[in-house]
């Protein structure tokens, strides 16, 4: 293999990621008025999150814990093929929604993040976001073994192998995809951790935000966007 | 040919400027941006649309994909060609089947194995199962893009009859992992014949329901009637096949075109249409799902109860095969479905290309479809051309 | 637009009235064919690690557990599953070669903690190891490897049957690389083989066609591939996990093809012998046999002078006069042993080493290497065992190899069922179908069919060529009427071992049968002839309670200048020979080192 | 098919034509050549589908296969073209104005392979990865297990044994090895 | 006791009453709605856990104080109409604080409250938040229309504009029914009743797939619970509503519940079946349908 020798490596390309739609720049106003705009002041909030420290009266709290554990709101967001495992569980087969469990299109709405599966980075960079929207408390629940350790693949040059380096996880799901019964475990899982009062990792991530935003940085390359987004 | 006559007019929409890009001057407050997706309920699957507004009216659509790219062609690179058969089946989690029979008999034809005669059967059979899943999602979907819930309640519970099939037949629920290069991995079991017939019916009695609630609903028809309407001359021009080709009367389908399995003993005719709009479109899913419905009884009928179902290979931990290359199709739900391999000599492959039909659909197509529609108009737009995120970026 | 679209839709309703098709309790049992959660029949590994090869997720790792023991075709690891890497293809249940990796049809498992779900099924016991269904191997004909044997083109019975020449052909390319094809590249069989031959390494080597490699390998632990190539015990075919299901793969014919396809006089270029390193060390081995081959071998390629003394006319021992040609025909001897005699190893034949010659040795050369083998026959001592025309087996093919003439009566009966008791019945057969046009040899052997020691196929050709095998009677008495045998009696063999497992056969004296003979041959087993050994020396030296030498792991006895090897110390085998060999010669390279 | 193909010959040198099934052809062109002969093929000969763009990487040789696979709809046949071009300098006149979708695929083989198509539109935008600064993926070189581990840090699991080391480690452990290196 | 005293006692019962039973309500048609797509669907307390669970959500993120007041003005305008709604006819104290004239006034508050809220959605920055709101403003006022022209319509029938008279004016067998004695009114102001209900057809404001949720986008935990609280209790109301001016009142309890229960199945009757209409589709339906027939009515009893 000498010939191999002669192939020229090509450089590593280096860019710089610059996205003008985020750019600051000045605006003339409909009243001719000129004011400069700063997207990443003015579309977001760049506050830290918060600890929120649960209900000092333990009867309240885990009466809240119970009502929070039986009113699921899952944000739904199909990151990966396990999404398509959702659709069966909220009709007829299955029926989820006996359980409490309801699908929300916005994140503000959502308790619950279903991550299903791979996370190829130009989507994690997107399930931040959402999940950084996402009130306080929040659950994740992590789908199949691609969130674990890779899964399939786990060799790929675009996709995570594991998910609790950048976001907080409370229950994982075995399966490569798992069933929808295996899903409706998931959220039984959850509603015990729920109740149990285990389930606190919106305030796992505000304590530790410094190393999730450092895993998180380490491979969002363009990453366009304040460290938190309200 | 008043039928197509389509809006050409887009002088009031951005125009290129000097350098051939558009110029979308956000900042005169004459258009507004919105992103659609990638967490959107509006959107089919994990991808983005970056669209630029006048009012409710979308000048300039952009696709972003890539939210699922895992990078399967440079994977399979590592992969021996059995371990491929798993990997390739996750291009498209929507309907896996496709994929695992164009990768499985790229690699028998490559390496000039012939599969068995039973073998084929089930390979139809399962194909077939799997499009007639993928039409139970996506022809009540149309209406659920509209706000009609039912009929993907409906839709769903008689997909997961199929799936129950499927787990029956496969060990699998989505993810079959059915065939292997040289054949299929088990023969039917016991009882599948008659447990397969009561779930058709149940079938049969749904495809009349939806025929009430969905196509013959005054508000479905408004919202997809002459809406997003196919220019046949776009048929070419992008590369369009499956269904959205059909309906503006293009006459092509792989299984009868180039037949593959034994299609060629099976009795079914291509349906076409000849005015593209989303209803059509959707109408024609409707009826080929009754005719995977018919195809499937026919197999049924026809395949023999037993054989073998598996030609031997060499030993799969270091099959080899000699230089070469190779384009495969299969007609699935969405249409042409192809994989292009090329091999080297060695046990693994050296580049696998998947063609689904999403790649130009859910780019360029829909890029140009979508303006001068209503931004309300964009799910069922979308699931009317079944784009595909995954096969796109793979 | 008409009423009919306003009004059809509200069909829908009359869905509300009827029992919705929700399942009342939503968590199914997956169907019989389901790929679940993994079990393992840990009795039934093998930890051949195919799974883990076929695995295109690294899912699988091969661990080592407590409780199992790695053994002779057991490699005591065991699959651990990581359900962060599975894709529940159940590939690693199709190819698993002992079928003993399985899924269940349990699906559902959720945990907080991740770590949890690296398991090692069948030893960390999970609720679903009890379950019957799931997903198994599809049908018995659903293979990722051939199970069947690739036929060697061989002489059938009709044509062997009266010549010593070698009726084995070889494999075609064809057939070798079909063969090699089979392997699973387990290992199994590496730690199996006394030399430990890089036995998946040489098989890759055929798939490639690439023989030089091949070549290259097997000289790394055998020195006589020819040899081995065609008589070998194949121990390695014994666990091989291919063999597991079906037919175990032919590491010996394979090796055979590899040494065949290359002619002798390229080995030098091909194995990079051509100018090796000679030092003044002296190195006499007593014996040419294959022991003695071995281990100069490797002491020449260590940059020894050594010298073989042989007391026949012919390098090879018992290779050479213990096996019938039609197996090891001599040319393919002559063709290793001149490789290691190119390499500057002298022969000294029709050399016999007596007490006095073997201390002259001593004095002569740094290191004495002995590995005289088993060449005295045992005599069963039943009555009539002393006449004339009762034989020992090794001393008959002795004869016949060296082209004696032997007497060859009508009737033969050989008494013994292991390998050499076969080579004598089918050189006795070969020389009756040449003399008489028929066969009358019967074989009788003190254990029954399943336990004899002799190979398989052995048995098999051996029938073919006419031959009556019909074991596990034990030899009574030898009648003898008017001076000549007339057959030998004997009773059915009940046991051989006692409960110790010592040697001890009980007979059941009812159940009698007489074989009739002209001739009677024991092959019960040989003893090794030490007279070389003064009583000075023996005094010196420790035996064990069987009369065989002590040695340590480096085959040196007491004497420090003395090793021993070969048949002597491990009993006959000819692989078992190569690979003490080259232990003795890295011991006594290691001794000339530390003697400096 | 053959007609066709010994027609286009004579034009276009066509080279290695591979008559892969009755209705399926490989041929190689010359790089200059083939957006005239594909026109052509479009135009006059009625392949009017284009199916596929790809390319292979023939590292050792140093070159990019480009493969355009076009399809005859009413003939039913495809015919596909080769055309090797230069890896170190990989430039490819577009096609994107003969099929809309072709400057999509050319999109890829940028971002993929780093081919450059010359005034192929939104070609330097990113398209399926973001903020992508290695070399281009899909070329051989570029290792994507070692990418992934040195970047994505796995879960930590236990060392997996080789079967055959193993054993024999286990159960002699102070005999020989047997890779060809070691002698004796 | 005071009646100004007892009385507003009894108008916060009746309000705590109308509050469950708009959850009670709503619950039970998600069943039902449920049941035509072969699923059980939520249990029936499903709707108060929710109501707990979003009020007990910890973070409570304000893009301003019109984003906070938002909600407010949408409760306020729920409350509003409850406050001038008489709930039972024949008892003084279940007439809330219905007055000559309020017809005038629930019609403003009808508006009011989707006022409030697009000035507080419109506050919260996020686009859909601001289609769904220029959305639900345009198809409210078509909406409004017709409701109008049939109260104008009855009123002109009642000679009055006030509720409780107008349902006084049907008591004695349904046969005095507005329903029956102005049938198309009636009509009028039961297709538009679909809008103001907001179900499918007339549902894009808040459609998931066209538009993740609409106007409430950007609101979480309590600010949507106020939200959830007013929904419950403007369907109820609305409900109502309708049974005052065209079924005839309610002069029980029991009476109130069956009768708005009725009404309020009606929307979900006509949306499970039907998905939904683009908005510039909705208006000019409202345009062209009910609104015609509302000028029919008043043209009928001019």
């Amino acid at each position: 293999m000498s010939e191999e020798k002669n192939i020229e490596q090509p450089s590593k390309q280096a860019k710089t990621f610059e996205n003008p739609y985020y750019a600051k720049r000045e605006v003339t106003g409909p009243d001719g008025q000129k004011f400069i705009v700063d997207p990443m002041k003015d579309y977001f909030s760049d506050e830290c999150p918060t600890v929120h420290e649960p209900n000092s009266i333990p009867v309240v709290e885990k009466f809240l814990n119970w009502a929070r554990a039986e009113s699921l709101w899952v944000l739904g967001f199909g990151t990966g093929c396990g999404s398509i495992e959702i659709g069966p569980l909220l009709t007829p087969r299955f029926d989820a929604f006996r359980y409490g469990v309801m699908p929300r299109p916005t994140p503000r709405q959502s308790n619950v993040f279903i991550i299903s599966g791979y996370l190829a980075v130009k989507t994690l960079k997107r399930v931040i976001r959402s999940y950084e929207q996402m009130p306080n408390p929040k659950y994740v629940l992590a789908l199949g073994s691609c969130t674990i350790n890779g899964g399939m693949y786990y060799d790929s040059y675009n996709t995570i192998n594991r998910l609790d380096q950048y976001i907080p996880v409370d229950a994982y799901v075995a399966g490569c995809m798992p069933r929808p019964e295996a899903l409706l475990a998931g959220f039984n899982k959850l509603k015990e951790l729920i109740k149990a009062g285990k389930a606190e990792n919106a305030n796992e991530y505000a304590k530790n935000f410094d190393w999730y935003k450092a895993n998180q940085k380490k491979i969002i390359k363009d990453w366009n966007m304040p460290d938190y987004n309200w | 040919m008043s039928l197509f006559n389509i809006d050409t007019d887009r002088s009031k929409y951005p125009q290129p400027g000097e350098d051939g890009k558009l110029v979308v001057d956000l900042d005169s407050h004459k258009y507004v941006k919105l992103w659609q997706g990638p967490n959107h309920p509006g959107v089919t699957g994990n991808m983005a649309l970056e669209l630029t507004l006048a009012g409710d009216e979308i000048v300039q659509a952009k696709t972003h994909v890539g939210y699922l790219h895992r990078g399967f062609e440079k994977l399979i690179e590592r992969r021996l060609f059995i371990q491929g058969m798993q990997t390739s089946i996750r291009m498209c989690v929507a309907e896996p089947d496709t994929n695992e029979y164009v990768y499985c008999q790229c690699v028998e034809e490559l390496s000039g194995i012939e599969i068995p005669e039973m073998a084929k059967w089930i390979r139809t059979l399962v194909l077939e199962m799997s499009r007639l899943q993928s039409f139970l999602r996506v022809v009540p979907g149309q209406g659920g893009t509209t706000g009609l819930g039912i009929g993907v309640q409906w839709g769903m519970y008689m997909r997961e009859l199929i799936l129950d099939r499927f787990e029956e037949l496969t060990g699998g629920r989505i993810y079959h992992m059915y065939f292997t290069p040289g054949g299929v991995r088990g023969l039917l079991p016991d009882g599948f014949k008659k447990r397969m017939e009561e779930s058709l019916i149940e079938i049969d009695d749904f495809v009349k329901r939806i025929d009430d609630v969905m196509y013959s609903n005054a508000v479905f028809k408004k919202r997809t009637v002459d809406v997003a309407v196919l220019d046949p001359r776009w048929v070419d021009k992008y590369g369009i096949v499956g269904p959205v080709a059909r309906s503006a009367g293009f006459k092509r389908d792989v299984r009868k075109d180039y037949p593959y399995l034994i299609y060629n003993q099976l009795d079914f005719e291509a349906i076409i249409m000849n005015h593209s709009d989303i209803y059509n479109r959707s109408r024609v899913r409707w009826y080929e799902l009754q005719q995977s419905v018919d195809l499937i009884r026919q197999i049924m009928a026809k395949m023999p109860d037993k054989g073998d179902f598996k030609a031997p290979t060499p030993n799969v931990l270091h099959w080899e095969i000699p230089k070469g290359e190779a384009y495969v199709r299969a007609e699935s739900s969405r249409g042409e479905y192809g994989l292009y391999m090329v091999t080297d000599g060695s046990d693994k492959p050296r580049r696998v290309n998947l063609r689904g039909p999403s790649y130009t659909q859910a780019v360029c197509l829909l890029e140009d479809m979508l303006v001068g529609a209503n931004i309300a108009d964009v799910h069922s737009i979308m699931v009317s051309l079944q784009t595909c995120p995954p096969e796109i970026e793979r | 637009m008409s009423l009919k679209d306003i009004l059809l839709p509200f069909k829908a309703w009359a869905n509300v009235v009827k029992e919705p098709v929700s399942l009342k309790d939503p968590m199914r049992e997956g169907a019989p064919r389901y790929r679940g959660f993994h079990k393992n029949d840990i009795e039934a590994c093998i930890g051949c690690g195919t799974c883990e090869a076929i695995c295109e997720n690294e899912a699988i790792v091969m661990v080592p557990v407590d409780g199992v023991e790695t053994k002779s075709g057991d490699s005591g690891l065991r699959p651990l599953l990581d359900y962060g890497r599975c894709c529940w293809c159940g590939l690693c249940v199709d190819i698993c070669t002992t079928q003993s990796l399985n899924m269940s049809n349990e699906h559902t498992w959720v945990v907080t903690d991740p770590e949890e779900l690296k398991f090692i099924p069948g030893i960390d016991k999970k609720a679903w190891d009890t379950k019957e269904e799931g997903w198994k191997k599809p049908a018995p004909n659903y293979h990722f490897y051939g199970q069947e044997r690739v036929s060697m083109d061989e002489l059938h019975a009709e044509e062997r049957g009266d010549s010593f020449i070698e009726f084995v052909k070889g494999y075609s390319k064809e057939q070798a690389q079909l063969e090699a094809d089979r392997c699973v590249e387990c290992g199994i069989c590496t730690a199996t083989c006394p030399a430990h031959m890089g036995i998946p390494e040489y098989i890759k080597a055929i798939r490639n066609d690439d023989m030089e490699e091949g070549l290259r390998i097997l000289y790394v632990t055998n020195p006589l591939p020819e040899i081995c190539g065609r008589i070998c015990t194949h121990k390695c075919e014994d666990v091989c996990s291919v063999g597991q299901q079906g037919e175990s793969l032919s590491i010996r014919w394979l090796k055979r093809y590899i040494a065949d396809q290359i002619p002798s006089e390229k080995y030098h270029e091909i194995l990079d012998t051509k100018n090796i390193y000679k030092g003044d060390k002296k190195i006499a081995l007593v014996g040419a046999g294959p022991a003695s081959l071995s281990a100069a071998y490797y002491l020449s390629l260590m940059g020894h002078n050594c010298t073989i003394y042989e007391k026949l006319e012919h390098a090879g021992g018992m290779m050479r006069y213990g096996i019938p040609s039609y197996r090891l025909p001599y040319d393919q001897i002559d063709k290793d042993v001149k490789y290691i005699e190119a390499l500057g190893v002298q022969f000294v034949y029709n050399t016999n080493v007596d007490a006095t010659k073997l201390i002259e040795l001593n004095e002569n050369f740094d290191s004495v290497y002995v590995a005289t083998g088993l060449h005295l026959g045992r005599s069963t001592g039943i009555p009539g065992a002393d006449h004339e025309h009762v034989f020992q087996s090794i001393e008959l093919l002795r004869k016949i190899t060296q082209g004696e003439e032997i007497m060859v009566p009508e009737k033969v009966v050989v008494i013994g069922g292991g390998n050499v008791a076969m080579d004598i019945t089918r050189s006795m057969a070969r020389l009756q179908k040449a003399k008489y046009g028929k066969v009358q040899v019967l074989a009788t052997s003190l254990e029954s069919e399943d336990i004899m020691p002799a190979d398989r196929e052995e048995v098999v050709e051996a029938r073919e060529e006419g031959s009556i095998i019909d074991p596990g009677w034990g030899p009574k008495s030898i009648e003898i009427v008017d001076g000549k045998i007339k057959g030998l009696h004997v009773h059915k063999c009940l046991s051989i071992f006692d409960e110790n497992k010592r040697f001890s056969p009980k007979f059941d004296t009812e159940d009698i049968k007489f074989f009739e003979a002209d001739m009677v041959i024991e092959s019960i087993g040989q003893g090794m002839d030490i007279s070389y050994l003064s009583e000075e020396l023996k005094s010196q030296l420790t035996f064990d309670p069987r009369g065989r030498l002590t040695v340590n792991e480096s085959f040196q006895a007491s004497l420090p200048w003395l090793f021993v090897g070969g048949d002597m110390v491990q009993g006959p085998d000819v692989i078992h020979g190569i690979a003490n060999g080259h232990k003795a010669a890295i011991g006594i390279d290691n001794y000339l080192n530390s003697k400096k | 098919m053959k007609d066709l193909i010994n027609k286009l010959s004579k034009a276009y040198e066509l080279s290695d034509v591979v008559y892969q099934r009755p209705n399926f052809t490989y041929a190689t062109a010359n790089k200059e050549n083939v957006i005239s002969l594909i026109t052509q093929l479009r135009d006059l000969e009625g392949f009017s589908h284009f199916v596929l763009l790809s390319c292979v990487d023939w590292i050792e040789d140093n070159i990019f296969q480009l493969s355009y696979i076009l399809n005859n709809p009413t003939q039913k046949y495809d015919l596909a073209i080769r055309c090797m071009i230069d890896r170190k300098e990989a430039t490819m006149t577009s096609a994107h104005h003969l099929w809309e979708q072709i400057a999509t695929y050319q999109r890829e083989l940028k971002e993929m392979y780093g081919i450059e198509f010359p005034d192929s539109p939104r070609l330097n935008e990113d398209f399926i990865l973001e903020g992508w600064d290695d070399i281009p993926p899909m070329r051989r070189e570029f290792d994507t297990k070692k990418f992934s581990e040195e970047t994505f840090f796995p879960r930590e699991r236990p060392q997996s044994n080789d079967p055959a080391t193993y054993m024999k480690n286990k159960m002699h452990p102070d005999e020989w090895d047997n890779t060809p290196s070691s002698k004796g | 006791m005071d009646f100004e005293l007892k009385r507003l006692g009894f108008t916060l019962l009746g309000l705590l009453i109308v509050l469950n039973w708009g959850l009670l309500m709503g619950a039970a048609m998600r069943k039902i709605g449920a049941r035509v797509g072969k699923r059980y669907g939520i249990p029936w307390f499903q709707p108060w856990i929710n109501l707990v669970k979003n009020y007990a959500i910890r973070t409570s993120l304000s893009h301003g104080i019109m984003f906070y007041l938002g909600p407010v003005f949408r409760l306020s305008g729920g409350i509003g109409l409850f406050l001038f709604m008489p709930m039972i006819i024949g008892s003084q104290l279940w007439l809330n604080y219905s007055f000559q004239g309020d017809l005038v006034l629930i019609m403003y508050f009808q508006f009011f409250g989707m006022l409030g809220m697009a000035l507080g959605a419109g506050e919260g920055g996020h686009p859909y938040s601001a289609i769904g709101i220029s959305r639900g403003l345009s198809q409210f006022t078509t909406i409004e229309l017709p409701l109008t022209l049939a109260i104008i319509s009855i009123a002109i029938q009642y000679d009055t504009l006030s509720i409780i008279e107008i349902v006084q004016a049907q008591q004695g067998g349904f046969m005095n029914w507005t329903v029956f004695t102005n049938p198309v009114a009636t009509i009028a102001a039961m297709l538009s009743l679909l809008g103001v209900l907001s179900h499918s057809p007339f549902n894009l404001v808040i459609a998931p797939n066209e538009n993740p949720i609409g106007p409430p986008t950007e609101y979480h935990g309590s600010f949507l619970g106020v939200l959830q609280t007013n929904r419950a209790i403007l369907h109820v109301v609305e409900a109502a509503l309708f049974m005052n001016l065209f079924f005839g009142g309610a002069t029980n309890w029991f009476e109130f519940f069956a009768k708005t229960f009725l009404i309020y199945f009606w929307s979900v009757f006509v949306g499970v079946v039907f998905p939904r209409f683009r908005i510039e589709q909705s208006v000019s339906w409202f345009l062209k349908v009910p609104l015609v027939i509302g000028v029919l009515a008043v043209i009928l009893y001019m």
